[in-house]
């Protein structure tokens, strides 16, 4: 069941809100304490780089941030309505250094490099309708989570 | 939360150094600040920085790019920008778009202070 | 424009991401800080009881929160689908008295009796698919809000 | 932001006194852990009970219930309830909601246990 979802005018200071939202719906969901900054910085990028793609191609349309909580654990998806992912990077490092300069905007490729850097499992699908990057992290047992009996009694 | 930035002087065994202390948060957001204040040291005329991270609680990659842009504007006046950073959740950013190899990074401002190129 | 709208499954956890959200998307709208303190109780008592009524009476719907940053100042609706709000309370205390004891849930209408008596502006609007709670606050001239510039950059 | 709980007794004139110090958040997600303390409380017969609200950053009406809830249990046995705040935010809710006139609200905790009913 998606947990959470979130729509965002495609402003900078709303990638703070996705990343609040994001992390604290991920430790609710029982993502391991030692996963929150991984999941924070990649749902962090993800957001930037769709953020940024909208004010320049889709400035009147929102970014969607997905949080699922399945069967395959936790699961955050991004979605864009910018035009399709470039080439993967291949050396980030120089892609910093030549884009890394006065253009105040998240460069998209240099964020998606980062997010597969990160995260082991995501997947980028690029449709009609705009790129949709999916990241997905395990999460413990059901009955280990924290709260696993507070939720069962809010059923 | 906000991004915080102040800036000094300390002298070391190479000359002058600036100092700028980060802090909370480096995003798409902040980023713009962060730019204003390297770019502004730089127009008049401090060439020698250092960057003191340990407060910063989160950074991505536009604050990367942020940093870079500062390192090759220092550089074009033959200057220096160190950074500070013992938190390894920093760290592992800086590691993971291969920049440890790009900037030098200390344990504490004297350190940077100290060194030389 | 709507800047930021959530959607979140109707589970007592969610709440506080709720409040996160809003609190943090009036900020960046500029909402005078002295306000803030009465956002974060208002949004609290509105999600709090609709998330209890759906998870009463559509837990598989999730309630959707609308921050809008409009002419009329800042707006908040949250949305649910659950039965009429009672008449209103006219007297919380006694209210709280009866009926604060073992339940887990929020009491839907001394939430809103909360809502109502905190907020100025507050409008509550019952239709077929449900009750709409929509919060207002004035925002500052444009030109005096924080990050005006900045915000006019990012277009 | 999550919800701290502790208690310890201190005795005033009018006999042993429980403190319990809450911190964090008392909303409808946290709000059964404090309900569950207060029952446990006055199940094992300690029914003069000084809740410290100093360190509470966010109470909604689901705490105040809560609270209510266990105000009935200690009157049941002719027991006491007084809260801990000077939080003007905290305050404010408890006010609005006139529970002002149904708690004894002390200003600290030497205060709330040396009073008597
Ligand atoms: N993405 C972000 N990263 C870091 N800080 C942020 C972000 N978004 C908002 N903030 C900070 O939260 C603070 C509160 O916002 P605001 O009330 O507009 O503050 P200010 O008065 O400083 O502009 C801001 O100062 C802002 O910098
Ligand atoms: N609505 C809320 N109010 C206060 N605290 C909350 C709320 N939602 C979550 N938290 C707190 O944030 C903390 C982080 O969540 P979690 O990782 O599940 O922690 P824990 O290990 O304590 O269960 C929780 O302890 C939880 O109580």
């Amino acid at each position: 069941m998606a947990v959470v979802e979130l729509l965002l005018a495609p402003l900078p200071s709303h990638v703070r809100t996705a990343r609040l939202v994001v992390v604290a719906a991920a430790r609710r969901a029982g993502l391991e304490d030692g996963l929150l900054d991984e999941l924070r910085l990649a749902i962090g990028e993800a957001a930037s780089r769709a953020v940024g793609l909208h004010a320049r191609h889709a400035p009147g349309t929102p970014v969607s941030v997905v949080v699922t909580d399945g069967a395959r654990g936790l699961s955050v998806e991004v979605t864009d309505q910018g035009p399709a992912a470039g080439p993967a990077v291949d050396d980030v490092t120089e892609e910093l250094l030549d884009s890394g300069s006065d253009q105040d905007d998240v460069d998209p490729d240099v964020a998606l490099a980062v997010v597969t850097g990160l995260v082991d499992d995501v997947e980028v699908e690029h449709g009609p309708g705009g790129t949709v990057v999916t990241m997905r992290w395990p999460l413990p047992a059901r009955s280990e989570r924290p709260g696993a009996t507070t939720a069962a009694s809010e059923a | 939360m906000d991004l915080s930035l102040s800036t000094r002087t300390e002298s070391g065994p190479g000359g002058d150094r600036t100092v700028v202390v980060v802090g909370g948060e480096i995003d798409v957001y902040t980023a713009p600040k962060l730019r204003e204040q390297l770019i502004d040291l730089v127009s008049s005329g401090q060439y020698h920085l250092v960057v003191d991270m340990e407060g910063v609680e989160f950074l991505d990659s536009t604050g990367l790019g942020v940093l870079v842009g500062g390192l090759k504007r220092v550089r074009a006046h033959e200057g220096s920008l160190r950074l500070v950073c013992t938190q390894e959740r920093i760290l592992k950013i800086f590691r993971i778009t291969g920049l440890t190899k790009v900037f030098p990074i200390h344990s504490s401002v004297e350190e940077a202070v100290a060194a030389s190129d």
